[in-house]
């Protein structure tokens, strides 16, 4: 039998660098500067870094590779801050902070978040560093399940549900969500529970909790809409006037 | 405990069929049988003597772990209480009624090309929609709708925080480096 | 070992998910939970004093037997399959979601610097992020946080057991490994 103590480092597969993933973001680039210049981050010499960010693109462009947006606006916000650190320094304004804590910010919250990762990475995960018994398949686990108890599912399950149904469906019938419908929906939802609930209700009653300008349509159109249906009835009080929604 | 016996040990637990000794001299890169052999009598043995909540089984040419027959009961128990899981069609059939709701039977089977009458009376009977009335048409067919349970299940406050297609379409496509 | 012992012992044995000391007194039918948790402790610790193949994890709220990290190795052999690798920016974008939650998209990429979207995805679809809801601002976007399969695949009791952030001024001359 072969070591069986293995060492922590050499089990792992070792990262394939392509070019493509050389650098995740401008942040990451980032962090290799400051990381190859052993520099300290809450006093990054900004002209260097600039310097080197610029070479880096430079660099990427020659080998064909696409730098993308966010490279070109941390780019500019690098130039920047450079040109605010060569101004003379105002004393008069007390607040003036150092231009460079506008990069040293989110450089520092960023690393510490990598770190982090770090720190779950080592952790004994599973599937990689443990392992569960096999989800065996005999015939003492096959029991009918209680209709009661229903596993949580992902919603995104839902969604896959529904998406697959629609890339079935007919384009005639393609289904157009927009968030404006769904409120619609919710609102005749919440209006049944409600009915559900007390039998009737008076109108106004359901506009109470109502703010804004939109809802107050919303509900109204869900009204309109379980009206059509005849999910409820509408009726007024002869003498008070007021009007009651039942249940259809 | 020696490694190996421990070894043999982790390898019966997560082995999805009986575990053949040939199969584990191969694992192991080792062609000592014998000592697969003893380790495994040893494992036996000490699962009967401390009477485990298991016992090794000799099963179809190989050895797996098992869990010990007196103990049945109480494992069924433990199953029966599982959450069942919602079938494909009947994920399919929420997931139009979700969306498309108040919605007739007719609109689930003409989306899903399917009868769809049975998923719908299992989705009724588990509490994830409801009848929310007739539709004045001929045959005055059942309207449908989801339920509180529904968003419970789902972990939604209300029908608005379902997720579009649309919201979906906005993150993109999978970061192909994810290789799943 | 005793019954009540070993019982708790093929429970843990067959369940699937982390199994709750909640549950386990509803499937024995007792209220003594502490006669529940002494055997779970008393089977953590045989576990690790016997030097077995496996060991008693404590993780998202209940206890579930896994393999030795020694044995991953040997384990891996048997299985055959190469695990699902997160990529490094699924695990930049999965350690923002943890530790900032819940959080929206925006937050991530405010952090990362980069579109997260397609990211996003790939971790919702791997189940280890979830929706919680939307936010009340323009466009209602999506609040996400972690789910209870990102506790399971990290070997997390709870949120509050994520290792806390490393102040960055103690940490000197040591930088995070570019190979992730």
């Amino acid at each position: 039998m072969k070591n069986i103590i293995v060492n922590k480092k050499e089990d792992q597969t070792p990262y394939q660098v392509s070019l493509g993933e050389l650098f995740d973001g401008p942040m990451d680039l980032l962090v290799h500067l400051v990381k190859k210049n052993e520099l300290d981050i809450y006093d990054i010499p900004i002209a260097l870094i600039t310097q080197q960010y610029m070479e880096y693109l430079e660099w990427l462009k020659s080998v064909n590779i696409d730098v993308a947006g966010e490279f070109l606006v941390m780019a500019a916000t690098l130039t920047h801050i450079k040109s605010r650190m060569l101004l003379p320094v105002q004393e008069q304004e007390g607040d003036d902070e150092d231009p460079r804590m506008e990069i040293i910010r989110p450089l520092a919250e960023y690393l510490q978040l990598k770190y982090a990762a770090e720190d779950l990475m080592e952790r004994d995960r599973l599937d990689w560093d443990v392992f569960l018994r096999a989800d065996l398949d005999d015939a003492e686990a096959s029991f009918a399940g209680d209709p009661a108890g229903l596993a949580q599912v992902g919603l995104f399950e839902l969604i896959d549900a529904f998406q697959d149904i629609v890339k079935r469906a007919s384009p005639k019938y393609f289904l157009d969500i927009t968030p404006d419908a769904i409120s619609v929906k919710s609102r005749i939802s919440q209006i049944a529970d409600i009915l559900e609930d007390q039998g009737s209700a008076a109108f106004p009653e359901l506009f109470e909790a109502e703010a804004t300008r939109e809802d107050i349509i919303v509900t109204f159109l869900a009204i309109l809409e379980m009206a059509k249906l005849q999910l409820i009835r509408i009726m007024q009080h002869i003498e008070s006037g007021i009007i009651r929604i039942f249940n259809g | 405990m020696d490694d190996l016996k421990a070894i043999i040990e982790s390898l019966l637990f997560v082995a999805e069929t009986p575990l053949k000794i040939e199969k584990i001299k191969s694992v192991l890169e080792t062609e000592d049988r014998t000592a697969i052999s003893d380790a495994l009598n040893s494992l036996a043995e000490e699962y009967e003597s401390g009477k485990r909540g298991f016992f090794l089984a000799e099963v179809a040419g190989g050895f797996q772990i098992r869990t010990r027959p007196e103990y049945r009961q109480w494992i069924r128990r433990l199953k029966e209480t599982r959450p069942a899981r919602l079938s494909r069609a009947a994920m399919e059939a929420l997931s139009i009624i979700a969306y498309k709701q108040p919605v007739l039977r007719s609109d689930v089977e003409y989306l899903r090309g399917v009868d769809s009458g049975g998923t719908l009376r299992t989705l009724l009977e588990r509490g994830l929609i409801r009848m929310l009335g007739r539709k004045d048409l001929p045959g005055r067919p059942i309207i449908y709708g989801t339920t509180r349970q529904f968003l419970e299940l789902f972990d939604l406050k209300d029908l608005n925080e379902l997720p579009t297609l649309k919201d979906l379409a906005d993150l993109g496509e999978t970061w192909p480096n994810d290789s799943m």
